[in-house]
C-alpha cells in the first residue's frame, strides 16, 4: 500500500467508489450483500484468504463435518451486533434460514446447496447439506451468507444499520448515491483504523477512475481497463491488479453447424491473436488467456500456453472441415460490456484472414439470452465469473459445461468431462479435487470448446493517504479494520 | 407660397415671461433618403387650439413624434425645435425626459393600446406626475382623484383601480387626458384622440379636451383628418400633404373658396352633401324575421343581438348605427349568412326561390388581403371556378366598375393605399354578382377624403346595378350622407328604425337623440360653407 | 424576389460550409485515406499528424476516415428523421388547424403528452421493444420530433384561417383547395422551413446522444456519436477522438441553425429559435 | 374559456396522459425480445443464470405470469388508492425511489432553469436593446451555437478541465453546491440560447409597442421604461417557454445524469426500463408527466389570470 511511512489518522474517513449500487433493498441473497460487505459491515462465518487460497475462521471459531452432509459451526464467544444484542446460534440460524427462503435465492448458499440450518446451542450452529458438499465451508465465506441482528429483518425488508457485526457500522445511506459507515468501538477483532468512510455508488467506470485522480475518492474499484493508462501515469494514485476469475470468452455454439466441428473451433482459435487484443482493447489490463482457468488459479494447467497465431494451420483446419461458407456468421457482442464491440471488430477482422467471414450484431444480452440457451446463434462475446461467490470453479464447470448444465452456453456435452466433474464434486481434498479441475479443463482446451480470449484483472485505484488495502479479486473486502488513511 | 401671410403669428412678438411658446422651424423627417417631412415650420402658444389636419400617411404624426424627440430609430429628424427659445432638439436624453410628459405631453389615438394593459390607472397617473416607488401612492391619491374628477371620470377612486381593458373607449380616451394632464404640462399634442370613438363620444371628448385646455391655459395641437370635428374648438388649422404644411389659416377662414388644393379636398369630404333619400318599395330582397345571436355557451349569458326583425329592399341604403358593442356587426354577419342565428331567421329567398347574394365589405382595407399574395390572386378567389380567360375578364370587368386600372391587379396589398385596396375589396365583392353590400365600418379606416371617395362609388353602384346596401358606421356624418333608412342599435336591440329624414328631426329613442345631437355640433360648417 | 431571397439564403457561409460537408460525406468512400475499419492496434490513440491527420482511434483507426464516414450514418438518420417530421408534423398540423374540433382537441392533447414525455424515455420505449438499430432510430425520434412541425403548422394555419383575408376569399366563394394552396402553404411553408433547419440541428444532436448512451447505432456502423462515445475513455490521453466528432457535429447543428435563422430573417421572421414551440395557451 | 374550464380541462387531459403513458411503459415486457424475469433476476444478481424454477417462483410473487390486462388492471387499481406498487427488483414501494428522484431531478432542473432564465433576461434584453450592433450579433451568435453544442461532448471535456486538470469541481456527485455547477451549466446551455431569442423578441415588440412610446411620452427615461414597461411585458413569451423546458427537463436529463453520477429521475426510468423494473418506471413515467402537466397547467393559468388581453378573450377576426 502506498503511504507506509506516514502515521494514520485515527479521525480519517475513506471514500469507497464502488461500481455496484444496491437494487434489492439489501437484500442478504442480492448482490446488495456485496455493498454491505466491502462496507465493513456484514461478515460471514468463515473468510475466503486469497493469499493463503484457503478458508479460514471469520464469526465461527471452528467447524467440523460430523457426517457426510452435518457441519457443525462453533461461534465466536466475544461477538456483539452493533446495536448491542448478543451475536448467538439462533441469530445465525434465522439469518441463514432468511436467505435459503428466498424466492429468488442467492448462488451459493440456496436449498439445492443447503438443505437446513438450526442452533444446536446457544454457539453452535448445524449446517445440513441435501448431499456431500466438501464446498460447505467455501459457502459459509460467500457474502450472501452474512448475519445480521434479529432486529435488521422487519417488514418492510432488511435495514442494515447499526445491526451487523463487522467494524463499520452503517449509519446512513443516500438513495442511489451513498452510504455512509462509522467506527464500530466495540469490534471483537480489536481497534478499528479509520473513524468511519462512504461507499459511493458510481456504476459508470470512467467517472470512477476520474473519481480517484482527483482524490473525491480514496479508493476506486474496478477501474476500467481504457482508464488504466490515465491512472498509472498519476503518480498521486496507485494501481493495484490481480487476475480477477473472469475470462472474456468467444462461445461457440457446439451443437450446430459450423461449430459442432472441432477443427472449425480450433481454426478459430489459432486465427485470433490474443495478446494484440490484450494490449489494445484491454490496455495490457488483461492476460491472453492459455485455457478455461487462469494461469494463476491451483487448478490451472501450468503447461497451457498462450494459442499461438497460424494462419497457414489454421487455413488448413478450415478447409479440412469441408466447411462452405454461403452467409456470414454472426458475432454477437453483448452491449453490457462496452469492450466487446471492439473485440468483435477485431475478431471479425482476424477471421477474414482465414476466409471466415463474420458480421458483429450488438445485442443487450437480455435480447438473446433466450435464442443463446436455446442454441440458436453462431457465436457470442461474453464473460464469466468462475468463482461466483465462492473460491471454487465448481459450480462453473458444472453449470457451464457439463451435458445437463443449467448455463451451458456452448452446448457442450462430453461424458468424460462430467464424470470427473462428478467425482470433484465429492472430492473432500483439495489437492486431489483441483487435479480434477485441471484434467476437466485440459478437455474442454482440447476440444476447444470456446475461444478463451483474455484474463481479466481486477483493477483497484488507490489515492496515496490510504494504507493497510490489500486488494480482493473477488470484491469482498474493502473495508477493514486495517484499512487507515493519513493526514 | 403661403408661408407669407402665415408669418404673422409665426413672427409675433415673444411674451416673455407669460406666454409660452412651442416652435419648429425647418423641421424635417427622413427615413434614408426618402423625405417624410420636409422642412415644416410653425409655433404653438399656451392658450390655444391648433389643429393640424391632413390625409393620412401626410406626416402628422411624424410631425408630434419629431417635436417630442421619440422619432423611432430609423429616422431621422433636422431642424430646430423650440420650447420657449430653447432648443430641444440639442437637449440629451436626460434633459429632454425633464421636457417629456411635464412640459409637453400627448395624447393617442387608440388609448387602451397606449396605456399598460397590466397597469391601473392609478399607476399610470402616478407614473406621469414621476412618482413612482413605494409609499408615494397613498401620498399623491388626492390628487390622483382630482384629475380623475376633472376629466368627468366618477367614481374616480374605482376607476383609478381599474385597468385599461376595463375602460370603455371614451373613459379610456378621458383616462389618457387625465395622465397626460398629471404634470401640468404647457403643452399637449393630441394625436387623433377621438378618431376611434363614436360620434356621441367623440363629441365629449372634444369638448372635454377643449374646456380643459381654455381652464388650464395650455396649448393644444390637435391632429385629425377630419375637419369638421375641429371646426368649433380649433383656433387655427395647420394642413399638411404629403409631408409638408401647404397651408395654414385661423379656423372660419378654412371654408372660403380660395385656399389651397389640399384644403378644399379636405373640406369638401367633410361637407355632408344633403342628398335625397330614396324610399324604395319593391319587395324584400334579404329579411331578418326575429334573428338573435348569443354567442354566450348555451345561450346563457347576455345575447349580442336581441330578436331583430327589419326588411331590406332592392336599391335601399340601410344605414346602420349604435355604440360599440351594440350588435351591428353582429347584425351585418348575420344578414350576409356569416353566422347562424341563435333564434329566428335569416330569409334570403324571395321573389322567385333564388337566393339573394349578399356580400360583405370589411372595415380594414389591408387586412381583407392577404399581404403575401398579388392582389390578382386574392381576387380570383371568387371566380377561380371559372375557366381563366372568363376569370381575367370578369376581374378586368370589376375593376372598371370600381374605376382602377388592371395594372394594379400585379400589386401585393402592401402597395396599394387603403382607398385603393377598400376598392378592390368591392371589386373582388362584385365578382359575385351581389345583390346586397354590407359595408361594416368599411370606411372608418379611411380618412375623410377617402372616405367621400368610397361613398360616392357606393351610392353609383347602388345606382347603376340597382345593388341594396348596408352602411354600417359609428359616424353618423356618414349615415346621413348615404342612408335612405337609418336603423339604430342599442345595447344588442334595433330600438329605432325610419327614414332618414324622420330620423333627423323626430327620433324618438334617446339615443338617437343624441345620436342627432352629437351631429348638430358640426352642423354648422354647412353653413360656413 | 422569390430569386433574390433564394440567393441570399444559398449564397452564405453556412451553406457553403454545409454543401461542403454533404459533398465530403457522400464523397467519403472516394476521398477518405483510409478505409475507416482498418485496424492498426500498433497505431493506436494517436494524435493528430502526418499520417492520420487527425490521429487514430483506440484500435488504430484513423479518425479522419471515421468521422467521414460516421456523417454518412449521422446525417443520414437525422435527415431522414427530418423529413419524416416535417411530413407528419405537416400534414397532422394542417389537419387539426383546419378541422378543428375534437381532432384539433385530441391534437392538443396528445402533444402536450409528448411534450410532457422526455424524448429519449419515448426513444428508450421504442429501442427496448424492437432493439437498437437504423430503423429503430427514424422511429423513437421520429415518434416526437414532429410535434414542433405539427405546432407550428397548426399555429400559423389557425392564424392565417382567421384572418379577415381568408375569410373574405371564403365569402366570396373560395374552395377549401384554394385556400390551402393560396392563403395557407405559402404562409406556413417558409416558418416551417426554416424550423426544419433548426430541428435538423438539434436532432443531430438527440440522436448522436442514443448513440452515445448505446441505445443508438450498433457497432460495427458508427456514427458520431457513437464515436464519442468509444472515444470518451481515451479522453484523457487523446482527446482528439472526442473533438473531432464532437465538432463535426456541432458544425453542421451550427450551420444548419444559422441557414434556417437566415431564412427567417428573409422571410422578416426575427429568429428561428422563435419557433421552438412555447406553452400552449388554450385560448 | 374560463379559468375552471381551462382547469377541468388539464385535469381530464392529465388523467388521460397517465392512462396512455403507464400502460405505453406497461407494455415493454409483453412486447420486447428476453424474458423480462430473467432480467430482473439479472439486476438483483450479476451472472445469475437463474433456473426455472427459480423464474417462476419469481415471477409468481409478483403476479408477472398473469395476463397482461389482469396485470395492469391490479396496477391500475393500486394506483387509483395511491400506490404505486412495489418494485420488481428490490420489492420495496416504488415511491421510495421515485420520489427522491424527482427532487434530485427537480433541484437540478430547477437550478438549471433559474440560471437560464438570469442569463438569458441579461442577454436577452442587451441585445434587443441593441439590435443590430456587436453586443446583439455577438449574443445571436452565440445563441445559435450554443443549442449545436452536443451536450455529451461537452461535458467529458469540461469534466476533464474543471475536475481533472484544474481540480475546481467534482467530477461527479449530487452532494455539495459545487457538484451540481457542471450539471447545471450544461443542462442550463440550450435553454439559454431559446430563452435569449424569446427575450430579445420580446422585448423588441415591447420596445416598438405604443405604450411604452406613450410612457417614454409621459416623460419616463429609457432605463425607467425598459425596466417599468419594455422588460414586464418582453418576458411574457419566455414564462411560457420556461413550462415547456421544465417539462421537458424532468426526465430529459439522462445523459447529464449518467455522466455525472446523479440519482435523477431520467437515470432512474432509463435503468428500470432497460432492467424491466416495470412498476419503477411506470411510476417514474407518471410522476415525470403529472409534474410536466401540473407545471405548464399553472404557467398556462397564471398566464391567463395576469395576461388581460388572454383573460378578456381578444377576439381575433
Ligand atoms: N418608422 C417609419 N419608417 C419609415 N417610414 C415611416 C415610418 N413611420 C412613418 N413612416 C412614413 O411616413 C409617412 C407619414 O407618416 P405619419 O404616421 O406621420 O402619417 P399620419 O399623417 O400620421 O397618417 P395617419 O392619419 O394615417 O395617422 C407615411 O408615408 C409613413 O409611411
Ligand atoms: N364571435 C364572438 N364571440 C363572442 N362574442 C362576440 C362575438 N362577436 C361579437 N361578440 C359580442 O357581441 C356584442 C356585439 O358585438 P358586435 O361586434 O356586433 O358590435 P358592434 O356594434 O359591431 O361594435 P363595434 O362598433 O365595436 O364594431 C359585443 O358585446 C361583442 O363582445
Ligand atoms: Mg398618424
Ligand atoms: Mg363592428
Amino acid at each position: 500500500t502506498p503511504a507506509p511511512d506516514a502515521a494514520a489518522d485515527s479521525e480519517a474517513r475513506v471514500v469507497v467508489a464502488n461500481f455496484r449500487a444496491p437494487v434489492s433493498n439489501w437484500a442478504l441473497e442480492s448482490d446488495d450483500a456485496y455493498v454491505l460487505s466491502i462496507a465493513g459491515c456484514l461478515e460471514t462465518l468463515t473468510k475466503y484468504d486469497q493469499t493463503e487460497k484457503k478458508v479460514e475462521p471469520m464469526l465461527a471459531t471452528s467447524w467440523k463435518q460430523t457426517s457426510d452432509t452435518v457441519w457443525d459451526f462453533e461461534l465466536r464467544k466475544n461477538v456483539k451486533f452493533q446495536d448491542g444484542t448478543a451475536f448467538d446460534a439462533k441469530a445465525v440460524a434465522a439469518s441463514l434460514n432468511h436467505v435459503l427462503e428466498a424466492t429468488a435465492p442467492a448462488r451459493a448458499v440456496n436449498p439445492k446447496t443447503i438443505k437446513k440450518v438450526e442452533a444446536v446451542d446457544a454457539d453452535t450452529v448445524r449446517v445440513t447439506t441435501p448431499a456431500a458438499d466438501p464446498l460447505l465451508p467455501y459457502r459459509m465465506a460467500s457474502v450472501n451468507a452474512g448475519v445480521l441482528s434479529p432486529a435488521a429483518y422487519t417488514d418492510q425488508g432488511i435495514d442494515p444499520m447499526n445491526h451487523c457485526t463487522g467494524p463499520f457500522a452503517p449509519v446512513s445511506e443516500k438513495a442511489g448515491q451513498s452510504l455512509t459507515l462509522d467506527r464500530n468501538e466495540n469490534y471483537w477483532d480489536g481497534e478499528v483504523k479509520l473513524a468511519g468512510g462512504e461507499i459511493r455508488y458510481i456504476t459508470e467506470g470512467a467517472t470512477r477512475a476520474t473519481q480517484v485522480q482527483t482524490g473525491e475518492a480514496d479508493i476506486s474499484m474496478s477501474i476500467p481497463a481504457t482508464s488504466l493508462a490515465t491512472l498509472e501515469a498519476d503518480n498521486k494514485v496507485s494501481v493495484l491488479k490481480a487476475d480477477s476469475p473472469r475470462t472474456s470468452t468467444l462461445y461457440l455454439n457446439n451443437s450446430r453447424a459450423p461449430f459442432d466441428n472441432v477443427d472449425l473451433r480450433k481454426a478459430a482459435t489459432m486465427a485470433l491473436d490474443l495478446p494484440a487484443m490484450a494490449a489494445s482493447i484491454y490496455e495490457g489490463a488483461a492476460q491472453p488467456a492459455t485455457g478455461p482457468f487462469a494461469p494463476s488459479e491451483p487448478w490451472a494447467n501450468p503447461d497451457l500456453a498462450v494459442p499461438q497465431v497460424n494462419i497457414e494451420e489454421a487455413k488448413k483446419l478450415v478447409e479440412a472441415s469441408g466447411y462452405k461458407q454461403d452467409k456470414p456468421l454472426d458475432i454477437i457482442a453483448i452491449t453490457e460490456r462496452a469492450e466487446f464491440a471492439g473485440v468483435g471488430a477485431i475478431i471479425q477482422e482476424q477471421f477474414k484472414q482465414i476466409g471466415l467471414k463474420a458480421n458483429v450484431v450488438t445485442k443487450s444480452y437480455g435480447a438473446v439470452e433466450p435464442d443463446v440457451l436455446a442454441g440458436k446463434y453462431d457465436m457470442i462475446l461474453s464473460q464469466r465469473n468462475r468463482m461466483i461467490d465462492i473460491a471454487d470453479p465448481i459450480g462453473f464447470l458444472q453449470a457451464d459445461y457439463t451435458c445437463e448444465g443449467g448455463y451451458n452456453l456452448s452446448h457442450y456435452c462430453n461424458k468424460d468431462y462430467d464424470k470427473l466433474v462428478g467425482q470433484a464434486q465429492v472430492e473432500k481434498d483439495q489437492a486431489k479435487r483441483n487435479d480434477l479441475y485441471r484434467q476437466a479443463g485440459d478437455i474442454l482446451a482440447k476440444d476447444a470448446v470456446n475461444v478463451w480470449l483474455v484474463n481479466e484483472q481486477a483493477i483497484d485505484g488507490v489515492g496515496s493517504k490510504v494504507q493497510g488495502y490489500v486488494q480482493d479479486p473477488l470484491t469482498r473486502y474493502v473495508m477493514t479494520k486495517d484499512l487507515a488513511k493519513t493526514k | 407660397m403661403y408661408w407669407v401671410e402665415t408669418t404673422f403669428w409665426i413672427a409675433s412678438p415673444r411674451r416673455k415671461s407669460m406666454a409660452k411658446e412651442l416652435e419648429f422651424i425647418d423641421l424635417s423627417v427622413s427615413s434614408g433618403q426618402k423625405l417624410l417631412l420636409s422642412s415644416a415650420r410653425g409655433a404653438l402658444r399656451s392658450g390655444e387650439l391648433v389643429a393640424v389636419v391632413g390625409r393620412s400617411g401626410s406626416g402628422k404624426t411624424l410631425l408630434t413624434k419629431a417635436i417630442m424627440g421619440l422619432l423611432p430609430e430609423q429616422l431621422q429628424a433636422e431642424g430646430q425645435v423650440l420650447l420657449d427659445g430653447q432648443r430641444l432638439d440639442q437637449l440629451g436624453d436626460k434633459a429632454m425626459d425633464q421636457v417629456r410628459g411635464r412640459r409637453i405631453s400627448m395624447l393617442f389615438q387608440q388609448p387602451k393600446r397606449v396605456m399598460n394593459p397590466r397597469m391601473t390607472i392609478r399607476a399610470h397617473l402616478l407614473e406621469a406626475m414621476g412618482a413612482h416607488g413605494w409609499g408615494k401612492a397613498r401620498q399623491h391619491e388626492p390628487r390622483v382623484l382630482a384629475l380623475l374628477e376633472e376629466v368627468g371620470l366618477f367614481p374616480a377612486a374605482q376607476i383609478a383601480g381599474k385597468r385599461p381593458d376595463q375602460l370603455s373607449g371614451g373613459m379610456a380616451q378621458r383616462a389618457m387626458l387625465a395622465i397626460a394632464l398629471a404634470a401640468d404640462p404647457e403643452f399637449i399634442l393630441a394625436d387623433e384622440p377621438t378618431s376611434s370613438l363614436d360620434s356621441i363620444l367623440k363629441a365629449e371628448v372634444l369638448q372635454l379636451l377643449r374646456r380643459k385646455q381654455q381652464e388650464r391655459g395650455v396649448g393644444v395641437l390637435f391632429i385629425t383628418h377630419d375637419i369638421a370635428s375641429i371646426q368649433h374648438i380649433a383656433d387655427r388649422v395647420v394642413v399638411v400633404s404629403d409631408g409638408q404644411i401647404v397651408d395654414q389659416c385661423p379656423t372660419a377662414q378654412i371654408f372660403s373658396k380660395d385656399r389651397h388644393a389640399k384644403t378644399r379636398e379636405l373640406v369638401e369630404a367633410a361637407l355632408p352633401a344633403l342628398r335625397e333619400p330614396r324610399t324604395e318599395t319593391s319587395g324584400c330582397l334579404l329579411e331578418a324575421v326575429e334573428a338573435s345571436k348569443n354567442y354566450t355557451r348555451r345561450a346563457k349569458g347576455q345575447a349580442a343581438l336581441k330578436p331583430t326583425s327589419l326588411c331590406l329592399h332592392g336599391g335601399q341604403v340601410l344605414g346602420v348605427v349604435g355604440r360599440s358593442g351594440s350588435g351591428k356587426s353582429t347584425f351585418a354577419r348575420l344578414l350576409a349568412g356569416l353566422e347562424q342565428p341563435t333564434t329566428g331567421r335569416i330569409i334570403t329567398e324571395h321573389n322567385g326561390g333564388t337566393a339573394t347574394r349578399v356580400q360583405v365589405i370589411a372595415q380594414e382595407p389591408y387586412s381583407s388581403f392577404d399581404p403575401n399574395l398579388a392582389i390578382r390572386t386574392s381576387m380570383s378567389a371568387a371566380v377561380h371556378r371559372l375557366p381563366v380567360e372568363q376569370a381575367r375578364e370578369r376581374m378586368a370587368q370589376a375593376m372598371s366598375q370600381v374605376g382602377l386600372p388592371v395594372e394594379l391587379l400585379e400589386r401585393r396589398p402592401g402597395q396599394c393605399s387603403g382607398g385603393q385596396l377598400q376598392r378592390l375589396a368591392i371589386a373582388r365583392a362584385l365578382l359575385t354578382n351581389p345583390q346586397v353590400l354590407i359595408c361594416d365600418e368599411s370606411t372608418s379606416a379611411l380618412d375623410s377624403v377617402a372616405q367621400r371617395h368610397i361613398l360616392d362609388l357606393l351610392l353609383e353602384l347602388r345606382d347603376k346595378m340597382g345593388l341594396s346596401l348596408v352602411v354600417i358606421s359609428h359616424d353618423m356624418d356618414v349615415i346621413r350622407y348615404a342612408s335612405d333608412d337609418v336603423a339604430v342599435f342599442y345595447e344588442g336591440e334595433l330600438v329605432e328604425h325610419r327614414p332618414l329624414n324622420d330620423f333627423l328631426t323626430s327620433a324618438e329613442h334617446q339615443h338617437s337623440k343624441d345620436l342627432v345631437a352629437a351631429l348638430d355640433i358640426t352642423a354648422a360648417a354647412t353653413a360656413a360653407g | 424576389m422569390a430569386k433574390r431571397s433564394a440567393s441570399r439564403i444559398l449564397l452564405s457561409a453556412p451553406a457553403f460550409i454545409l454543401l461542403a460537408v454533404v459533398i465530403v460525406t457522400i464523397a467519403a468512400p472516394l476521398i477518405s485515406p483510409y478505409d475507416p475499419d482498418a485496424q492498426s492496434l500498433a497505431d493506436r490513440l494517436q494524435g493528430p499528424n502526418m499520417v492520420h491527420l487527425l490521429g487514430t482511434d483506440a484500435l488504430g483507426r484513423d479518425t479522419l476516415s471515421r468521422v467521414l464516414h460516421g456523417g454518412q450514418f449521422s446525417l443520414s438518420v437525422a435527415l431522414i428523421t427530418t423529413l419524416f417530421s416535417l411530413l407528419v408534423g405537416t400534414i397532422l398540423g394542417l389537419l387539426s388547424a383546419l378541422r378543428g374540433g375534437w381532432l384539433d382537441e385530441i391534437f392538443l392533447r396528445v402533444n402536450d403528452l409528448l411534450l410532457a414525455l422526455p424524448e429519449i424515455v419515448i426513444a428508450l420505449l421504442i429501442i427496448a421493444v424492437m432493439g437498437p438499430g437504423f430503423f429503430t432510430m427514424v422511429l423513437s425520434v421520429g415518434v416526437v420530433a414532429w410535434t414542433p412541425t405539427a405546432r407550428l403548422v397548426r399555429s400559423m394555419a389557425a392564424q392565417v384561417l382567421s384572418t379577415h383575408h381568408v375569410e373574405a376569399s371564403k365569402h366570396v366563394g373560395a374552395s377549401r383547395w384554394f385556400i390551402l394552396r393560396h392563403h395557407v402553404l405559402p404562409f406556413v411553408a417558409g416558418p416551417v422551413l426554416a424550423q426544419a433547419a433548426l430541428r435538423f440541428g438539434l436532432l443531430l444532436v438527440l440522436l448522436g446522444s442514443l448513440s452515445y448512451l448505446g441505445i443508438g447505432v450498433q457497432p460495427p456502423q458508427s456514427d458520431w456519436g457513437s464515436m464519442l462515445a468509444e472515444a470518451q475513455p481515451h479522453a484523457i490521453r487523446s482527446p482528439w477522438g472526442l473533438i473531432a466528432p464532437g465538432a463535426a457535429i456541432f458544425l453542421v447543428s451550427f450551420c444548419v441553425t444559422l441557414l434556417g435563422n437566415r431564412i427567417t430573417h428573409v422571410l422578416g421572421g426575427d429568429d428561428v429559435l422563435d419557433s421552438e414551440p412555447k406553452a400552449e395557451i388554450h385560448g | 374559456m374560463s379559468p375552471l374550464a381551462t382547469v377541468l380541462r388539464r385535469v381530464v387531459g392529465l388523467g388521460a396522459a397517465v392512462l396512455l403513458s403507464s400502460f405505453a411503459v406497461f407494455l415493454v415486457p409483453f412486447v420486447s425480445p428476453g424474458d423480462p424475469v430473467r432480467s430482473l433476476l439479472r439486476a438483483r444478481m450479476d451472472f445469475g443464470e437463474a433456473d426455472e424454477a427459480t423464474v417462476q417462483a419469481y415471477a409468481e410473487q409478483f403476479g408477472l405470469h398473469d395476463p397482461m390486462l389482469v396485470q395492469f388492471g391490479r396496477w391500475l387499481g393500486r394506483f387509483f388508492t395511491g400506490d404505486m406498487g412495489l418494485s420488481h427488483i428490490s420489492g420495496t414501494p416504488v415511491a421510495d425511489q421515485v420520489l427522491p428522484a424527482i427532487g434530485v431531478t427537480l433541484s437540478l432542473a430547477g437550478s438549471a432553469l433559474l440560471a437560464a432564465i438570469l442569463v438569458s433576461i441579461l442577454l436577452g434584453v442587451i441585445s434587443a436593446t441593441r439590435a443590430g450592433q456587436w453586443p446583439d450579433k455577438l449574443i445571436t451568435s452565440i445563441t445559435h451555437a450554443l443549442i449545436a453544442i452536443p451536450e455529451y461532448a461537452l461535458a467529458p471535456l469540461l469534466v476533464l478541465l474543471f475536475a481533472v486538470r484544474w481540480a475546481l469541481l467534482p467530477s461527479a456527485g449530487y452532494d455539495s453546491p459545487a457538484s451540481l455547477v457542471l450539471p447545471v451549466f450544461i443542462l442550463a446551455l440550450r435553454p439559454i440560447s431559446f430563452f435569449t431569442v424569446a427575450v430579445r423578441s420580446g422585448v423588441r415588440q415591447a420596445l416598438d409597442s405604443e405604450h411604452v412610446l406613450a410612457a417614454r411620452a409621459r416623460g419616463l427615461s429609457r432605463t425607467q421604461a425598459l425596466a417599468r414597461h419594455v422588460v414586464p411585458h418582453g418576458l411574457l413569451p419566455l414564462w411560457t417557454m420556461v413550462g415547456v423546458w421544465f417539462a421537458g427537463l424532468l426526465g430529459g436529463s439522462v445523459i447529464v445524469e449518467v455522466i455525472f453520477a446523479i440519482p435523477g429521475m431520467g437515470r432512474l426510468i432509463f435503468d428500470a426500463i432497460t432492467d424491466a423494473d416495470i412498476p419503477v418506471a411506470q411510476g417514474g413515467v407518471v410522476v415525470v408527466v403529472t409534474c410536466a402537466v401540473l407545471v405548464t397547467g399553472i404557467i398556462d393559468l397564471i398566464h391567463k389570470l395576469s395576461d388581460p388581453n388572454v383573460r378578456i378573450g381578444v377576439r381575433h377576426g
